[in-house]
Protein backbone atom coordinates (compact mmCIF):
# COMPACT_ATOMS: atom_id res chain seq x y z
CA UNK A 1 0.00 0.00 0.00
CA UNK A 2 1.12 3.70 -0.87
CA UNK A 3 -0.24 6.74 -0.85
CA UNK A 4 -0.08 10.71 -0.32
CA UNK A 5 -2.37 12.36 2.01
CA UNK A 6 -3.06 15.47 3.37
CA UNK A 7 -4.62 14.17 6.62
CA UNK A 8 -2.35 12.63 9.82
CA UNK A 9 -1.17 9.42 8.98
CA UNK A 10 -2.41 6.47 11.11
CA UNK A 11 0.25 4.51 11.62
CA UNK A 12 -1.51 2.06 13.76
CA UNK A 13 -3.95 0.98 10.33
CA UNK A 14 -0.41 1.24 8.50
CA UNK A 15 0.95 -1.42 10.87
CA UNK A 16 -1.68 -3.47 10.96
CA UNK A 17 -1.76 -3.77 6.83
CA UNK A 18 1.45 -5.40 7.05
CA UNK A 19 1.31 -8.09 10.05
CA UNK A 20 1.49 -10.90 8.54
CA UNK A 21 1.53 -14.86 10.16
CA UNK A 22 4.48 -15.45 7.40
CA UNK A 23 6.60 -12.49 9.27
CA UNK A 24 8.38 -12.99 12.68
CA UNK A 25 9.53 -9.22 12.51
CA UNK A 26 7.62 -5.89 11.50
CA UNK A 27 9.47 -2.71 11.33
CA UNK A 28 7.93 0.88 11.55
CA UNK A 29 9.55 3.88 10.44
CA UNK A 30 7.96 7.46 11.27
CA UNK A 31 9.38 10.55 10.37
CA UNK A 32 8.88 13.73 12.72
CA UNK A 33 8.33 17.05 12.71
CA UNK A 34 11.18 17.87 15.10
CA UNK A 35 11.77 21.11 16.87
CA UNK A 36 15.30 21.79 16.76
CA UNK A 37 18.00 21.64 14.39
CA UNK A 38 21.00 22.48 15.68
CA UNK A 39 20.10 25.84 16.87
CA UNK A 40 17.13 26.45 14.68
CA UNK A 41 13.80 26.31 15.78
CA UNK A 42 11.17 24.77 13.59
CA UNK A 43 7.98 26.08 14.25
CA UNK A 44 6.33 24.24 11.49
CA UNK A 45 6.51 22.30 8.30
CA UNK A 46 5.30 22.22 4.60
CA UNK A 47 5.28 19.13 2.13
CA UNK A 48 5.04 19.52 -1.27
CA UNK A 49 4.61 16.51 -3.62
CA UNK A 50 4.68 16.01 -7.17
CA UNK A 51 1.99 14.30 -6.82
CA UNK A 52 1.58 11.78 -9.90
CA UNK A 53 5.43 11.36 -9.73
CA UNK A 54 5.66 10.47 -6.14
CA UNK A 55 3.15 7.96 -6.08
CA UNK A 56 4.90 6.28 -9.12
CA UNK A 57 8.14 6.17 -7.68
CA UNK A 58 6.65 5.21 -4.70
CA UNK A 59 5.47 2.34 -6.36
CA UNK A 60 8.54 1.69 -7.73
CA UNK A 61 10.40 1.33 -4.48
CA UNK A 62 7.74 -1.08 -2.91
CA UNK A 63 8.49 -2.89 -6.02
CA UNK A 64 12.04 -2.66 -5.51
CA UNK A 65 12.22 -3.72 -2.16
CA UNK A 66 10.18 -6.45 -2.81
CA UNK A 67 12.79 -8.17 -5.19
CA UNK A 68 15.79 -6.81 -2.91
CA UNK A 69 14.45 -8.14 0.17
CA UNK A 70 12.85 -10.92 1.62
CA UNK A 71 10.10 -9.13 2.59
CA UNK A 72 6.39 -9.84 2.93
CA UNK A 73 4.54 -6.73 2.80
CA UNK A 74 5.00 -2.82 2.47
CA UNK A 75 3.58 0.16 3.34
CA UNK A 76 3.86 3.83 3.13
CA UNK A 77 2.12 7.07 3.17
CA UNK A 78 3.81 10.27 2.94
CA UNK A 79 2.09 13.43 4.28
CA UNK A 80 1.59 16.96 2.18
CA UNK A 81 0.78 20.37 3.13
CA UNK A 82 1.24 22.06 6.76
CA UNK A 83 2.26 19.87 9.25
CA UNK A 84 2.88 21.34 13.73
CA UNK A 85 5.75 19.95 15.64
CA UNK A 86 5.55 16.12 16.45
CA UNK A 87 3.22 15.48 13.06
CA UNK A 88 3.94 12.23 11.35
CA UNK A 89 5.63 13.46 7.73
CA UNK A 90 6.25 9.57 6.25
CA UNK A 91 5.43 6.23 7.80
CA UNK A 92 7.25 3.39 6.64
CA UNK A 93 6.06 0.00 7.18
CA UNK A 94 7.59 -3.42 6.33
CA UNK A 95 7.01 -7.02 7.57
CA UNK A 96 9.71 -10.08 6.80
CA UNK A 97 10.46 -13.53 8.47
CA UNK A 98 13.44 -12.39 10.66
CA UNK A 99 14.45 -9.01 12.14
CA UNK A 100 17.33 -8.37 10.22
CA UNK A 101 15.43 -8.35 6.47
CA UNK A 102 12.98 -6.26 8.38
CA UNK A 103 15.98 -3.97 9.50
CA UNK A 104 17.39 -3.72 6.22
CA UNK A 105 14.46 -3.35 4.26
CA UNK A 106 12.84 -0.54 6.46
CA UNK A 107 16.19 1.27 5.82
CA UNK A 108 16.49 0.78 2.25
CA UNK A 109 12.94 2.37 1.78
CA UNK A 110 13.48 5.54 4.03
CA UNK A 111 16.85 6.42 2.65
CA UNK A 112 16.30 5.41 -1.38
CA UNK A 113 12.63 7.66 -0.56
CA UNK A 114 14.76 10.51 0.80
CA UNK A 115 16.42 10.43 -2.79
CA UNK A 116 14.19 9.45 -5.36
CA UNK A 117 10.84 10.44 -4.31
CA UNK A 118 9.68 13.94 -5.58
CA UNK A 119 8.51 15.49 -2.03
CA UNK A 120 10.20 19.05 -1.07
CA UNK A 121 10.02 19.98 2.33
CA UNK A 122 9.29 24.22 3.31
CA UNK A 123 10.67 25.17 7.36
CA UNK A 124 8.82 27.47 8.84
CA UNK A 125 11.25 28.74 12.00
CA UNK A 126 10.37 30.20 14.92
CA UNK A 127 11.81 33.73 14.25
CA UNK A 128 9.58 33.98 10.30
CA UNK A 129 12.14 32.64 8.19
CA UNK A 130 10.46 30.52 5.54
CA UNK A 131 13.01 28.33 3.81
CA UNK A 132 12.66 25.53 1.29
CA UNK A 133 14.86 22.34 2.15
CA UNK A 134 16.78 21.40 -1.34
CA UNK A 135 20.01 19.35 -0.27
CA UNK A 136 23.30 20.52 -2.19
CA UNK A 137 21.75 23.86 -3.18
CA UNK A 138 23.08 26.74 -0.93
CA UNK A 139 21.46 27.80 2.59
CA UNK A 140 21.66 30.90 2.19
CA UNK A 141 20.50 31.21 -0.95
CA UNK A 142 17.10 29.16 -0.08
CA UNK A 143 15.72 32.04 1.85
CA UNK A 144 12.76 32.98 0.65
CA UNK A 145 11.16 35.40 2.83
CA UNK A 146 12.47 37.11 5.78
CA UNK A 147 9.06 38.07 7.43
CA UNK A 148 10.75 39.08 10.87
CA UNK A 149 12.94 42.52 10.63
CA UNK B 1 7.53 23.59 -30.47
CA UNK B 2 6.24 24.41 -27.05
CA UNK B 3 6.87 22.37 -23.88
CA UNK B 4 4.63 23.09 -20.73
CA UNK B 5 6.74 23.08 -18.05
CA UNK B 6 5.78 22.06 -14.43
CA UNK B 7 8.27 23.68 -11.96
CA UNK B 8 8.00 23.03 -8.06
CA UNK B 9 9.14 24.01 -4.58
CA UNK B 10 11.71 26.75 -4.88
CA UNK B 11 12.35 26.43 -8.37
CA UNK B 12 7.90 27.17 -8.79
CA UNK B 13 8.50 30.08 -6.26
CA UNK B 14 11.50 31.36 -7.84
CA UNK B 15 9.55 31.52 -11.61
CA UNK B 16 6.61 32.67 -9.83
CA UNK B 17 4.50 30.18 -11.26
CA UNK B 18 3.35 26.32 -12.88
CA UNK B 19 3.43 25.74 -15.16
CA UNK B 20 4.89 27.80 -17.64
CA UNK B 21 5.18 27.61 -21.14
CA UNK B 22 8.95 27.27 -22.98
CA UNK B 23 9.24 27.37 -26.98
CA UNK B 24 12.31 25.55 -28.14
CA UNK B 25 12.94 24.51 -31.66
CA UNK B 26 12.39 20.79 -32.62
CA UNK B 27 14.00 17.47 -31.29
CA UNK B 28 15.54 20.48 -28.51
CA UNK B 29 17.40 18.34 -25.48
CA UNK B 30 16.52 19.26 -21.99
CA UNK B 31 20.10 21.07 -21.88
CA UNK B 32 18.59 23.03 -24.41
CA UNK B 33 15.23 23.94 -22.81
CA UNK B 34 17.01 24.42 -19.37
CA UNK B 35 19.08 27.20 -21.30
CA UNK B 36 16.03 28.61 -22.37
CA UNK B 37 14.47 28.73 -19.04
CA UNK B 38 17.40 30.18 -17.56
CA UNK B 39 17.50 33.32 -20.78
CA UNK B 40 13.51 33.79 -19.84
CA UNK B 41 13.60 33.27 -16.08
CA UNK B 42 16.86 34.43 -14.75
CA UNK B 43 16.10 34.33 -11.36
CA UNK B 44 16.97 30.46 -11.35
CA UNK B 45 20.37 30.80 -12.66
CA UNK B 46 21.60 30.01 -9.64
CA UNK B 47 19.58 26.96 -9.21
CA UNK B 48 19.99 25.95 -12.92
CA UNK B 49 22.86 23.70 -12.22
CA UNK B 50 21.01 21.46 -9.33
CA UNK B 51 17.48 20.98 -10.82
CA UNK B 52 15.97 17.51 -11.73
CA UNK B 53 14.54 17.00 -14.68
CA UNK B 54 11.48 14.45 -15.15
CA UNK B 55 9.79 13.33 -18.33
CA UNK B 56 6.49 11.70 -18.43
CA UNK B 57 7.24 10.94 -14.30
CA UNK B 58 10.71 9.42 -14.50
CA UNK B 59 14.21 11.44 -13.98
CA UNK B 60 16.22 11.99 -17.33
CA UNK B 61 19.39 13.42 -17.88
CA UNK B 62 19.89 16.36 -19.56
CA UNK B 63 20.55 14.36 -22.96
CA UNK B 64 16.93 13.37 -22.93
CA UNK B 65 15.49 14.81 -26.22
CA UNK B 66 11.94 15.88 -26.18
CA UNK B 67 8.68 15.41 -28.14
CA UNK B 68 5.80 17.76 -27.52
CA UNK B 69 3.51 15.42 -25.81
CA UNK B 70 5.92 14.96 -23.08
CA UNK B 71 4.87 15.35 -19.76
CA UNK B 72 7.84 17.40 -18.39
CA UNK B 73 8.87 18.80 -14.90
CA UNK B 74 11.74 20.27 -13.10
CA UNK B 75 12.87 20.87 -9.29
CA UNK B 76 15.48 21.29 -7.10
CA UNK B 77 16.94 18.46 -4.75
CA UNK B 78 13.86 16.37 -3.77
CA UNK B 79 13.65 17.02 0.64
CA UNK B 80 10.81 14.80 1.93
CA UNK B 81 10.49 12.13 4.34
CA UNK C 1 9.22 2.61 29.98
CA UNK C 2 9.72 -1.41 29.88
CA UNK C 3 7.34 -3.88 31.07
CA UNK C 4 6.60 -7.58 31.04
CA UNK C 5 3.14 -8.18 30.06
CA UNK C 6 0.00 -11.25 30.01
CA UNK C 7 -1.78 -9.04 27.89
CA UNK C 8 -1.88 -8.06 24.26
CA UNK C 9 0.60 -5.44 23.57
CA UNK C 10 -0.82 -2.21 22.34
CA UNK C 11 1.82 -0.74 19.70
CA UNK C 12 0.14 2.61 19.45
CA UNK C 13 0.34 3.36 22.92
CA UNK C 14 3.79 2.23 23.18
CA UNK C 15 4.47 4.44 20.18
CA UNK C 16 3.17 7.06 20.94
CA UNK C 17 5.24 7.23 24.57
CA UNK C 18 8.57 7.95 22.57
CA UNK C 19 7.34 10.79 20.43
CA UNK C 20 8.72 14.17 21.22
CA UNK C 21 9.32 17.63 19.60
CA UNK C 22 13.34 16.77 20.10
CA UNK C 23 12.78 13.89 17.87
CA UNK C 24 12.80 13.75 14.02
CA UNK C 25 12.35 9.58 13.85
CA UNK C 26 10.53 7.13 15.60
CA UNK C 27 11.36 3.49 15.21
CA UNK C 28 8.89 1.06 16.07
CA UNK C 29 10.09 -3.24 16.29
CA UNK C 30 7.27 -5.65 16.95
CA UNK C 31 8.15 -9.51 16.95
CA UNK C 32 5.85 -11.26 16.06
CA UNK C 33 4.56 -15.29 16.18
CA UNK C 34 5.60 -16.54 12.62
CA UNK C 35 3.86 -19.79 11.68
CA UNK C 36 6.62 -21.29 9.56
CA UNK C 37 10.19 -21.70 10.34
CA UNK C 38 11.60 -23.71 7.54
CA UNK C 39 8.94 -26.57 7.33
CA UNK C 40 8.34 -26.37 10.93
CA UNK C 41 4.65 -25.35 11.26
CA UNK C 42 3.83 -23.45 14.40
CA UNK C 43 0.54 -23.39 16.38
CA UNK C 44 1.58 -21.18 18.95
CA UNK C 45 3.92 -19.66 21.34
CA UNK C 46 4.77 -19.66 24.81
CA UNK C 47 6.55 -17.17 26.68
CA UNK C 48 8.45 -17.76 30.07
CA UNK C 49 10.42 -15.38 32.33
CA UNK C 50 12.64 -14.82 35.17
CA UNK C 51 10.23 -11.95 36.40
CA UNK C 52 12.30 -9.89 38.31
CA UNK C 53 15.73 -10.30 36.58
CA UNK C 54 14.16 -9.94 33.62
CA UNK C 55 12.64 -6.36 34.28
CA UNK C 56 16.03 -5.42 35.84
CA UNK C 57 17.91 -6.90 32.33
CA UNK C 58 15.44 -4.94 30.27
CA UNK C 59 16.20 -1.54 32.86
CA UNK C 60 19.71 -1.78 32.29
CA UNK C 61 19.39 -2.23 28.42
CA UNK C 62 17.03 1.17 28.29
CA UNK C 63 20.49 2.85 30.12
CA UNK C 64 23.34 1.31 28.23
CA UNK C 65 21.20 2.45 25.11
CA UNK C 66 20.88 5.67 26.23
CA UNK C 67 24.35 5.97 26.76
CA UNK C 68 24.97 4.70 23.67
CA UNK C 69 23.25 6.28 21.09
CA UNK C 70 21.77 9.94 21.34
CA UNK C 71 18.19 8.65 21.92
CA UNK C 72 15.52 10.94 22.95
CA UNK C 73 13.08 8.18 24.45
CA UNK C 74 12.98 4.61 24.71
CA UNK C 75 9.77 1.97 25.61
CA UNK C 76 9.83 -1.98 25.59
CA UNK C 77 7.19 -4.44 26.51
CA UNK C 78 7.73 -8.20 26.21
CA UNK C 79 4.91 -10.44 26.51
CA UNK C 80 4.67 -13.25 28.50
CA UNK C 81 2.52 -16.86 28.47
CA UNK C 82 0.37 -18.29 25.48
CA UNK C 83 0.59 -16.77 22.17
CA UNK C 84 -1.28 -16.97 19.01
CA UNK C 85 0.19 -17.10 15.90
CA UNK C 86 0.43 -13.34 14.27
CA UNK C 87 0.66 -12.24 18.12
CA UNK C 88 3.31 -9.68 19.29
CA UNK C 89 5.32 -10.72 21.43
CA UNK C 90 7.81 -8.13 21.80
CA UNK C 91 7.51 -4.13 20.88
CA UNK C 92 10.45 -2.12 20.74
CA UNK C 93 9.97 1.74 20.14
CA UNK C 94 12.98 4.16 20.46
CA UNK C 95 12.94 7.90 18.79
CA UNK C 96 15.82 10.26 18.34
CA UNK C 97 16.61 13.27 16.58
CA UNK C 98 17.64 11.58 13.12
CA UNK C 99 16.71 8.42 11.45
CA UNK C 100 20.46 6.50 11.21
CA UNK C 101 20.16 7.06 15.51
CA UNK C 102 16.86 5.22 15.78
CA UNK C 103 17.49 2.52 13.24
CA UNK C 104 21.05 1.63 15.36
CA UNK C 105 19.28 2.04 18.61
CA UNK C 106 16.69 0.21 17.67
CA UNK C 107 18.21 -2.72 16.20
CA UNK C 108 21.02 -3.13 19.20
CA UNK C 109 17.94 -2.92 21.43
CA UNK C 110 16.25 -6.37 19.92
CA UNK C 111 19.71 -7.82 19.50
CA UNK C 112 20.85 -7.21 22.73
CA UNK C 113 17.40 -8.15 24.37
CA UNK C 114 17.35 -11.39 22.63
CA UNK C 115 21.39 -12.29 23.78
CA UNK C 116 20.52 -11.26 27.77
CA UNK C 117 16.80 -10.64 28.72
CA UNK C 118 15.93 -14.15 31.22
CA UNK C 119 13.05 -14.83 28.92
CA UNK C 120 12.29 -18.28 27.06
CA UNK C 121 10.11 -19.61 23.91
CA UNK C 122 8.38 -22.17 23.72
CA UNK C 123 7.43 -23.53 20.29
CA UNK C 124 3.96 -25.59 20.00
CA UNK C 125 4.23 -26.83 16.77
CA UNK C 126 1.11 -27.94 14.62
CA UNK C 127 2.09 -31.79 14.47
CA UNK C 128 1.67 -31.43 18.44
CA UNK C 129 5.33 -31.54 19.62
CA UNK C 130 6.43 -28.74 22.06
CA UNK C 131 9.67 -27.49 22.26
CA UNK C 132 11.87 -25.15 24.48
CA UNK C 133 14.15 -23.08 22.05
CA UNK C 134 17.58 -23.20 23.90
CA UNK C 135 19.89 -21.47 20.85
CA UNK C 136 23.03 -23.38 20.75
CA UNK C 137 21.79 -26.57 22.71
CA UNK C 138 20.76 -29.02 20.20
CA UNK C 139 17.61 -29.20 18.60
CA UNK C 140 16.52 -33.09 19.42
CA UNK C 141 17.16 -32.97 22.91
CA UNK C 142 15.06 -29.85 23.45
CA UNK C 143 11.61 -32.13 22.43
CA UNK C 144 10.06 -32.25 25.97
CA UNK C 145 6.97 -34.08 24.47
CA UNK C 146 5.39 -35.79 21.62
CA UNK C 147 1.93 -35.83 21.75
CA UNK C 148 1.03 -37.38 18.38
CA UNK C 149 2.34 -41.00 18.02
CA UNK D 1 24.58 -24.25 53.69
CA UNK D 2 21.59 -24.77 52.25
CA UNK D 3 21.35 -22.65 48.57
CA UNK D 4 17.40 -22.84 46.78
CA UNK D 5 17.87 -22.54 43.51
CA UNK D 6 15.62 -21.35 41.09
CA UNK D 7 15.18 -23.22 37.30
CA UNK D 8 13.24 -21.89 34.24
CA UNK D 9 12.52 -22.96 30.96
CA UNK D 10 13.67 -26.68 30.04
CA UNK D 11 15.96 -26.67 32.64
CA UNK D 12 13.24 -26.59 34.75
CA UNK D 13 11.32 -29.08 33.37
CA UNK D 14 13.68 -31.80 33.08
CA UNK D 15 14.25 -31.18 36.97
CA UNK D 16 10.35 -31.44 37.56
CA UNK D 17 10.41 -28.21 39.80
CA UNK D 18 11.06 -25.14 40.86
CA UNK D 19 12.93 -23.97 43.25
CA UNK D 20 15.02 -26.27 44.30
CA UNK D 21 17.39 -26.94 47.48
CA UNK D 22 20.59 -28.14 47.37
CA UNK D 23 23.41 -28.56 49.96
CA UNK D 24 26.73 -27.10 49.35
CA UNK D 25 29.73 -26.64 51.22
CA UNK D 26 30.27 -23.10 52.93
CA UNK D 27 32.46 -20.62 50.14
CA UNK D 28 31.08 -23.01 47.77
CA UNK D 29 31.42 -21.58 44.16
CA UNK D 30 29.10 -21.69 41.25
CA UNK D 31 30.97 -25.01 39.59
CA UNK D 32 30.18 -26.99 43.00
CA UNK D 33 26.80 -26.04 42.93
CA UNK D 34 26.68 -27.48 39.50
CA UNK D 35 28.39 -30.44 40.19
CA UNK D 36 25.91 -31.30 43.17
CA UNK D 37 22.53 -30.05 41.31
CA UNK D 38 23.87 -32.79 37.97
CA UNK D 39 24.58 -35.40 40.49
CA UNK D 40 20.93 -34.69 42.49
CA UNK D 41 19.05 -34.26 38.93
CA UNK D 42 21.63 -36.82 36.50
CA UNK D 43 18.60 -35.50 33.65
CA UNK D 44 20.29 -32.35 33.78
CA UNK D 45 22.97 -33.93 32.42
CA UNK D 46 23.63 -32.81 28.73
CA UNK D 47 22.10 -29.43 29.41
CA UNK D 48 24.78 -29.01 32.24
CA UNK D 49 27.48 -26.90 30.42
CA UNK D 50 25.10 -24.79 28.32
CA UNK D 51 23.55 -23.91 31.62
CA UNK D 52 23.70 -20.16 32.45
CA UNK D 53 23.83 -18.70 36.38
CA UNK D 54 22.52 -15.54 37.97
CA UNK D 55 23.20 -14.23 41.58
CA UNK D 56 21.02 -11.81 42.80
CA UNK D 57 19.56 -11.00 39.35
CA UNK D 58 22.84 -10.54 37.74
CA UNK D 59 24.56 -13.27 35.41
CA UNK D 60 27.76 -14.64 37.37
CA UNK D 61 30.48 -17.01 35.74
CA UNK D 62 30.88 -20.36 37.54
CA UNK D 63 33.86 -19.34 39.36
CA UNK D 64 31.86 -16.86 41.85
CA UNK D 65 31.65 -17.95 45.01
CA UNK D 66 28.08 -18.23 47.01
CA UNK D 67 26.26 -16.92 50.29
CA UNK D 68 23.21 -18.31 51.69
CA UNK D 69 21.27 -14.90 51.23
CA UNK D 70 22.29 -15.21 47.44
CA UNK D 71 19.42 -15.35 45.03
CA UNK D 72 20.77 -18.26 42.77
CA UNK D 73 19.09 -19.04 39.45
CA UNK D 74 19.99 -21.02 36.82
CA UNK D 75 18.94 -21.43 32.83
CA UNK D 76 19.49 -22.73 29.43
CA UNK D 77 20.21 -20.04 26.84
CA UNK D 78 17.62 -17.21 27.01
CA UNK D 79 15.34 -17.17 23.16
CA UNK D 80 12.90 -14.16 23.91
CA UNK D 81 12.27 -11.62 21.51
Amino acid sequence: MIELTEKSIDFTQLTNLVRDHRAGAVLLFLGTVREFTGTEQTSSLRYEAYPVMALKKLQELEEECSRQFPVVRIAISHRTGDLDLGEISVAIAVSAPHRAQAFDAGRWLIDTLKERVPIWKQENYQDGRIEWVHPGTSGASNSMTNQTP
Amino acid sequence: MKIPLQLFARARDLAGKSPIEIEVPENASVAQLRQILIADFPQLTDLGPSLLWAVNNDYVGVEHVLKTTDEVACFPPVSGG
